[in-house]
């Protein structure tokens, strides 16, 4: 719409003034209002009131900091793609390079591995790549291509024929998708060691030209301790995450589009097969209502990050409060107070956590002490017991388990406030309360923020305290279809759907959306926090 | 003992931000070299390239010849003194002293002792005497010549030692600590020892090694003004002890002036310039050097200079000052006609003089900081122009001390031998040299002003 | 030069996995080998004489004794066999939960409690028997103990023990004989004494069915050709199920006066008056309390003015072979199990832990009659109900009516828990 | 004036006893647990779960059982002390050296590897038990030799834990390496003669927490050893005690067992509770 200048619009009717006036109101106040915003420099920023400094920020994350975050995003995807993307033509286009400009040996080595080191006088890294050549296809021969071939069925002869007589020489589909997917890792690492293997050869060559010295075997080994001392660090404990904890994860996720369960456990009654997404569309068939699964889901998930909230936070405040007592400068005895905290830490879970369960019992101590009173007794952790009741009391006592170590974790970094901002402040006439607001929770959030997001995913994953306290009571007759109870977290109904219902396919399609929505929470805290974005901050 | 060459040295941080620019100096051997700067200018990063701890982006570095680019810090045979002497805190002073020398694998000749030589003569006749009665087989014989061979030549040769004996390092470390007054502190930790002791210490153990190039990064910035001072006069001492390279890095001027044979002044990672400290403080190329070098900072006017025929006259303050001696010589000799001009003058170049005359300007006193030996007025002129002066106390009367009080009227005479005169729009000075480098807007090397 | 050579390093890291990956090499030669397994057909006909290494899961209270008697066995056999026995302690319900777990490195010989028969029987764990085993177990064992151990008319286990149901202990001192005929009677003495009772019957299914039982009820599940549990015939939410609700009802009245039967020991130690427990429990508590301890059938509970006998899972363990492709090593293993459920095995262990025998000849024995513990559960096994083969959640759905249930809640809402316990019956097929 | 410099003296003395009442109380209801099981541990009177707080009759039974041949409580608590052994070295070398790539060397990698090792560390560890079982039984190292296939397992990823050492070695000033470079020392020689002397504190944490973690393990444990008394630790021993048959007559040596369980911990941790605070705060030891 065109805005009119003062007489023009005097010269509208009555109705045109009021129509105008309606359309100015939509079309130019209301968007300069909320959608449009002029940054402000920090002195005008400074001159607002407090309210406007809340709308202006809120106005500012909306408006800015949203977009530009998916700005961003949008651009580090893009750009994650494009360099993926000019990698392998890059990929391709040096393997072509290499081999039409390549002497003898360098086309040599294309075939026999090794070749081309041994030619230039490596025979360290001759040994290794020939090495790696020779098992790598000897492991195929024998058994890789035997697990590879059969990847795409998961066996194919069933332990048991028709009147369920056991078969000889039956396939085991367990073992067929680990090997299957360690012959992958397999393949993948040598196609890595090959093409190092040719792109060696050219650096090589470029160096023969430059008639620089090739690095010799002692100049290779001299290197393991020096120029190259950090991947020497890093192999064997790559090398142990990769195969101890990647290679199951791996074979986790690919059992959630399997059919693994009691009845297809893949060794001795069925072999499981691929089903897809199948497992998926039952965890998130909503529409059918009636479906337990996927309500329980809900709750659980619900409950799971209320517990992970609350555990988390009440921990790292009383914890903070506790070491701020007993460091209190008149306090004396100090190493008594930490030891005795320090004692319940050190005595296994299974063990105290059994005592502090008969002590909640319906007929434990508590109870007797609130009839000795006269009073009725209560319900706390049982089946009897409401929901409410047992997730407070699981709190409380995730409390007794928590503030020890959080104790000790906030004693250390306490000493290292610096004094004389106390000093300061209470010149400035700010009570104990304003202290612990405004100087020891900043100073604590910032030096402690990466521990506190790694304790909030670990509470998420906490199994013993709800395994060994509740056991998920109480059981509402509905959940227990899908043997679930309403203190159980995500892990434990995990837990009771693998090991005790031996129900792996739901089990890893659960373990994978827990692997997901702790994965994203954890990633965007993790690159918002100050500490972890200035990580120099002490070199 | 090694002369270090650098030749067209950039260092480019990731996202093209550029710390040094085309970087080019030949150190001369057993030169000491001071890179001068304000922090953020480079000097620092070149001190590591040279060290080997930061990767050369362009350009090569070469010690004693040989293109270090590749080389380790460990290879390039440099030792080097740290900001924060970054000493072992777990070693005693002895040890972080010792330390180098651990590691030092080289084989080195020594010579043989008495006894040494008297074994491997009887060696030798042991050996004759097996050759002779070995008269059959040739092949021993041949072997024996061989052994009676090695024995000889290696005694000529002297003993061949892997790295330091344990008393050549405990002789070193005690030399080196005996040097720097810390021999009662051997045993004690960094710890229990104060900022010049461990500074002292961070220096002994670069001494202790025989280095071809000794550099030190800032070494006396931690210390408090006293001790730096005193520290100051130590490593010009130590300098002709050691009698090596060195590459000095610091920001304070008055360090460059004092310890360079030769300084390089640096800005945002170009060299404004190199030379003398005299040539520096007397002749910057242009206005950055000028009011870098010597505090406090030279004054500067926004004048025009007149030249009335072979007579150059500066327009100051509607007065006309005559400009006579050399400076006048080199003006003509420049060809420099009438133009506008920033006329720079170190404040210790300004004299009061008793009496008013033409060639003087009256300026009424703000502030007398009082210096001890000397006194820094802050005047102002008729037209409010702020000048900085600085006058020994030493030959004032006791009258003339009293009246340098705020609101005192001098006059101000102009040492027309200390003038300088520099261009506005480039800054630099009208007398210097073809490859001086401006230091106004973007920095445009000698080289590449012919193509502007 | 330095440059260069950064790629050196992965090398390493790349042939310490090749070397990972070898140990998988000389492993994996196609797994079983040896002929078509043929099960134990006909008599003992199968020729299997030969040394095998055997690995038992029993409890540990007769694991001295199973191993003396499994090598006199071997001795009778005068060499025919030579076998390298290892007997691990276990638990009947981790028994079998391990066994679920990996099949394929479970025990040869295990012993696991009759609920679990279903499941086990589903993974394929336990070998069928037949042909002559089979004749002379049905000559010599309790039919009920063999229709325990069959699931569509195949047996799938030796009857081990016989005395896997429960029944009442009490403190003599307490309690005279007729009033723990009825449950009213004990309960009013327990609170008059500020005493407990050890009886889960309101937190575990495997009690909560003694009302429901007692009050006529059942719950029979059938199992079709591919193991899966079809169809169910069930009787929970009956008007009788509606009779069994309002006793739990009673019972939660006085809830504060009923603690878990894992702390059954506090009869012993005098703060309980009475416990409902198995046989397993029998010989600490006769040998705290002695002639003081009196067993007993479980007492009648009443409703609405009629009186029902709490009932009880007439219950047995059971000895299962594991099923793998060495047919000589699983006859063998039969012929182990049929020894250690004969008569004299039955009879030695009974001695020694008193576990009542599923042998008809021991059944007689004048010392098992007048037991005291088995024959209280004699008695009360006559009110009981065989436990038949169901689905693992089954119990689980029973406990959740008990627990669900309050002390005032109304009758509609007592029949509500009751059709939601139905309604979840469906869930449990398959 | 005099009133309220003396108020200032009573407020502070106020403010310590109330702060001496809730310290006081706070270490009360820590201790209780342990105070129980050490007073079932004494009860000889009836070995089951009585729920009683005093012990009907004192006695060293309990204990005596456990040592004696009857029970195979010295067999597990000798194969949880090696696992835990092996544990504490095995993991704290692991740790350290992922640690120090990560804290000391700018190399490609380094970011994506270090996100990479936070998301999987997120992944629920009970469903990769049955997959390390399959792993552990091809190298036999399962049932009986299970404490080998433990430890293996126990040390593989522990470099995943590194975030602690790594704050740690974060602190350390980095012109310590550049020196000892300039001074010749290779990239080992820093790292074994210089750095690593300087994290004595982190180097005893981790060794604390990695000594305390297999002591509480009782799902895995029991996964793979399968029940095989050879293989088993305290933790899966004692479990087994609790199950419905056993409980009755296995309680009290179960609090028996515990209370050997739980003391050498906790001497180990009194002892070296000073550098559990310094290695967590990453070190107020600086050069």
């Amino acid at each position: 719409m065109e805005k009119l200048d003062k007489d023009s619009y005097l010269k509208l009717s009555k109705w045109k003034r009021f129509v105008y006036k309606f359309k100015y109101f939509f079309l130019i106040t209301i968007p300069r209002v909320f959608f449009k915003i002029e940054i402000l420099d920090a002195l005008s920023y400074l001159k607002l009131n407090r309210w406007q400094k809340l709308g202006y920020k809120i106005k500012y994350f909306y408006l800015i900091k949203i977009p530009r975050f998916f700005k961003n995003l949008g651009l580090k995807i893009w750009k994650g793609i494009k360099g993926f993307g000019l990698g392998v033509a890059h990929f391709f286009k040096n393997l072509f390079v290499t081999f039409k400009e390549g002497d003898k040996f360098t086309k040599l080595s294309y075939l026999f591995m090794g070749v081309g080191s041994f030619a230039r006088g490596q025979i360290l890294r001759g040994i290794l790549f020939a090495l790696m050549e020779i098992v790598f296809i000897l492991y195929m021969i024998l058994t890789g291509g035997y697990y590879l071939g059969k990847l795409n069925s998961l066996g194919l002869v069933q332990p048991l024929d028709a009147d369920e007589n056991l078969v000889a020489n039956a396939d085991n589909s367990f073992r067929i998708l680990l090997y299957g997917v360690l012959t992958i890792f397999f393949i993948v690492a040598f196609i890595y060691t090959w093409y190092l293997n040719i792109k060696q050869n050219r650096i090589n060559e470029q160096i023969k030209k430059d008639e620089k010295a090739i690095a010799t075997t002692k100049d290779d080994l001299r290197a393991v301790v020096d120029q190259q001392f950090h991947r020497t660090l890093l192999a064997l404990p790559t090398l142990g995450i990769i195969v101890f904890t990647l290679l199951p994860i791996v074979f986790m996720i690919l059992v959630a589009f399997t059919n693994y369960d009691k009845n297809h456990n893949g060794i001795s009654n069925a072999l499981f097969g691929w089903v897809g997404f199948d497992n998926f569309g039952q965890l998130f068939s909503w529409s059918n209502g009636t479906n337990t699964f996927s309500a329980t889901f809900g709750e659980i998930l619900l409950w799971t990050l209320i517990w992970a909230f609350f555990a988390t936070f009440t921990n790292y405040f009383l914890g903070l409060v506790v070491a701020m007592l007993i460091n209190k400068k008149g306090i004396k005895l100090k190493k008594v107070w930490r030891t005795i905290l320090v004692m319940s830490i050190a005595v296994p879970q299974f063990i105290s956590l059994l005592y502090i369960k008969n002590i909640f019992a319906f007929d434990g101590i508590i109870n007797d002490i609130i009839k000795f009173f006269g009073g009725q007794p209560v319900h706390f952790m049982d089946d009897q017991a409401s929901p409410l009741m047992v997730r407070v009391t699981v709190i409380l006592i995730n409390i007794w388990i928590g503030i020890p170590y959080l104790m000790l974790v906030t004693t250390g970094i306490l000493m290292n406030i610096p004094a004389d901002l106390y000093e300061s402040a209470s010149i400035d006439g700010a009570n104990v309360f304003q202290q612990y607001t405004k100087i020891t929770l900043p100073y604590m959030l910032f030096v402690t923020g990466p521990y506190l997001l790694t304790s909030f995913t670990g509470n998420m994953n906490n199994f013993n305290v709800i395994y060994l306290l509740t056991g998920g009571a109480p059981h509402p007759q509905e959940m227990l279809k899908v043997n679930a109870g309403q203190t159980d977290l995500l892990i434990t109904w995990l837990f009771k759907l693998t090991i005790d219902d031996s129900n792996y396919a739901l089990g890893a399609v659960l373990g994978i959306i827990v692997f997901i929505i702790v994965a994203v929470i954890s990633l965007i805290v993790y690159n918002i926090l100050p500490s972890t974005k200035n990580e120099e901050a002490f070199q | 003992m090694a002369r270090v060459q650098l030749e067209n040295v950039k260092k480019i941080y990731s996202g093209n931000v550029t710390a040094v620019h085309d970087f080019n100096l030949d150190i001369a051997d057993k030169e000491f070299v001071v890179f001068v700067g304000p922090s953020g200018c480079g000097k620092s990063t070149t001190l590591r390239m040279i060290a080997g701890l930061e990767d050369i982006s362009e350009g090569t570095c070469k010690i004693d010849g040989e293109v270090v680019n590749d080389l380790q810090p460990k290879d390039r045979q440099i030792s080097m003194v740290f900001q924060n002497y970054a000493l072992y805190p777990h070693l005693t002073v002895f040890e972080n002293m010792a330390f180098p020398l651990r590691l030092d694998k080289k084989i080195r000749i020594h010579p043989w002792s008495e006894e040494e030589l008297k074994k491997i003569d009887e060696h030798i006749e042991k050996l004759i005497a097996q050759h002779a009665d070995a008269t059959g087989n040739d092949k021993k014989r041949a072997q024996l010549e061989k052994k009676i061979e090695e024995l000889k030549a290696s005694k000529e040769k002297g003993k061949e030692v892997k790295g330091f004996t344990q008393d050549e390092i405990f002789e070193r470390v005690t030399n080196a600590a005996k040097v720097l007054g810390i021999t009662n502190f051997l045993t004690r930790k960094p710890k229990a020892m104060s900022g010049g002791q461990r500074q002292r210490v961070a220096i002994g153990r670069a001494m202790v090694k025989d280095c071809k190039v000794f550099l030190m990064d800032e070494p006396l910035s931690n210390l408090d003004a006293k001790l730096r001072n005193q520290m100051r006069a130590e490593i010009i001492l130590l300098r002709k002890r050691i009698n090596t390279t060195f590459v000095y890095v610091t920001h304070d001027q008055t360090e460059a002036m004092t310890l360079g044979d030769r300084i390089v002044c640096m800005r945002d990672g170009f060299i404004m310039q190199v030379g003398t400290p005299t040539q520096l403080f007397d002749m910057p190329d242009n206005l950055f050097v000028a009011q870098f070098i010597g505090a406090p900072m030279m004054n500067t006017f926004n004048t025009k200079l007149l030249k009335d025929g072979d007579k150059y006259y500066v327009d100051l303050f509607n007065r006309k000052l005559p400009i006579s001696g050399a400076k006048a010589d080199a003006l003509k000799e420049k060809g420099i006609q009438t133009r506008d001009i920033l006329l720079g003058i170190r404040p210790e170049h300004l004299i009061v003089s008793k009496t008013a005359s033409e060639g003087t300007i009256p300026v009424t006193i703000e502030v007398n900081e009082m210096m001890g030996s000397e006194y820094h007025l802050h005047v102002s002129s008729e037209d409010g122009t702020k000048i900085i002066v600085r006058i020994p106390t030493i030959n004032l009367s006791d009258k003339e001390r009293e009246e340098m009080v705020t609101g005192h009227v001098i006059n101000l005479a102009f040492e027309p031998k200390a003038m300088h005169f520099f261009d506005p729009e480039s800054e630099i000075n009208l007398l210097a040299g073809p490859e001086a480098v401006n230091s106004k807007g973007p920095i445009i090397l000698p080289g590449e002003r012919e193509q502007a | 030069m330095a440059k260069s050579i950064r790629k050196l390093l992965p090398l390493f890291s790349v042939s310490i996995l090749t070397a990972c990956a070898n140990y998988t090499f000389e492993y994996v030669i196609p797994p079983y080998p040896g002929e078509a397994p043929v099960d134990a057909k006909e008599d003992d006909g199968i020729d299997d004489a030969g040394s095998y290494s055997i690995k038992i899961w029993c409890d540990n209270r007769i694991e001295s004794l199973t191993s003396t008697q499994v090598s006199s066995w071997v001795t009778a056999q005068n060499g025919k066999y030579k076998i390298d026995l290892k007997i691990d302690p276990m638990g009947e319900d981790s028994a079998a939960s391990t066994m679920l777990e990996g099949v394929d490195v479970g025990a040869d010989i295990f012993v696991f409690a009759q609920d679990q028969l279903a499941q086990l029987k589903t993974a394929q764990a336990l070998a069928p028997i037949s042909g002559n085993f089979l004749d002379v177990m049905k000559e010599s064992t309790d039919p009920d103990g063999i229709a325990a151990a069959t699931i569509a008319d195949k047996v799938y286990a030796f009857p081990f023990t016989g005395d896997n149901g429960y029944f009442l202990y009490y403190d003599k001192r307490e309690l005279s004989e007729d009033e723990v005929k009825d449950m009213s009677k004990i309960i009013a003495k327990a609170r008059q004494k500020d005493k407990k009772i050890a009886y889960s019957v309101l937190n575990n299914g495997y009690y909560t069915a003694s009302y429901f039982m007692g009050a006529g009820c059942v719950s029979e599940w059938t199992i079709n050709n591919k193991n899966k549990f079809s169809d169910y015939y069930d009787t929970y939410s009956s008007e009788k199920g509606l009779i069994a609700a309002k006793g739990l009802r009673d019972l939660h009245k006085d809830e504060d006066l009923f603690i878990a039967e894992s702390k059954f020991s506090q009869l012993t130690s005098g703060k309980a008056i009475a416990a409902v427990s198995g046989i397993w429990n029998y010989s600490r508590a006769n040998e705290k309390l002695g002639d003081n301890l009196g067993c007993c059938e479980l007492p009648y509970y009443t409703v609405d003015g009629e009186q029902y006998h709490i009932s009880s899972f007439k219950g047995y363990k059971l000895m299962g072979i594991k099923r793998q492709a060495d047919a000589k090593k699983m006859s063998v293993c039969m012929r182990i199990a049929r020894y250690l459920t004969s008569e004299s095995c039955q009879k030695e262990r009974f001695e020694s832990v008193s576990w009542g025998p599923t042998n008809l000849k021991a059944m007689e024995l004048p010392s098992v009659l007048n037991h005291k513990g088995l024959k209280a559960l004699r008695e009360q096994n006559a009110y009981a109900q065989i436990q038949k083969p169901c689905p693992g959640n089954w119990f689980s759905q029973v406990t959740g009516i008990a627990s669900s249930i309050t002390k005032n809640s109304t009758d509609a809402e007592l029949q509500e828990k009751l059709n939601n316990y139905a309604s979840s019956l469906d869930e449990l097929k398959g | 004036m005099e009133k309220r410099s003396m108020g200032m003296a009573a407020k502070r003395r106020v403010a310590n006893i109330t702060t001496y009442v809730i310290l006081v109380l706070i270490s009360i209801i820590w201790i209780i647990p342990f105070i129980f099981l050490l007073l079932n541990a004494f009860d000889v009177g009836n070995p089951g779960l009585t729920g009683n707080v005093w012990p009907e009759k004192w006695g060293l039974g309990n204990f005596a059982y456990l040592f004696s041949a009857e029970s195979n409580f010295l067999r597990w608590y000798f194969n949880t002390f090696i696992i835990a052994l092996f544990a504490c070295v095995g993991q704290t070398a692991m740790q350290f050296m992922m640690a120090y790539a990560l804290s000391r060397f700018r190399f490609k990698l380094r970011k994506p590897m270090m996100n990479m090792m936070l998301v999987l560390g997120m992944f629920p560890g009970f469903l990769t038990m049955i997959v390390l079982y399959e792993v552990l039984s091809g190298l036999g190292m399962t049932g009986d030799s299970a404490v080998p296939g433990l430890i293996l397992v126990n040390i593989a990823s522990s470099g995943m834990g590194y975030y602690v050492a790594k704050g740690f070695l974060d602190t350390m000033p980095k012109s310590l390496d550049e020196a000892a470079e300039v001074d010749g020392a290779t990239k080992f020689q820093v790292f074994y003669k210089v750095i690593m002397p300087l994290c004595k504190p982190i180097v005893i944490y981790t060794v604390l927490t990695s000594f305390m973690g297999p002591w509480g393990d009782f799902v895995f444990a029991a996964a793979i050893a399968k029940g095989a008394q050879g293989g088993m630790n305290v933790a899966t021993g004692l479990n087994s005690w609790l199950d419905s048959s056993n409980i009755a007559g296995f309680y009290k040596y179960f609090c028996a067992g515990g209370v050997i369980v739980a003391i050498p911990v906790i001497i180990l941790f009194l002892f070296l509770q000073k550098y559990y605070v310094e290695g967590v705060t990453g070190g107020a030891v600086k050069g």
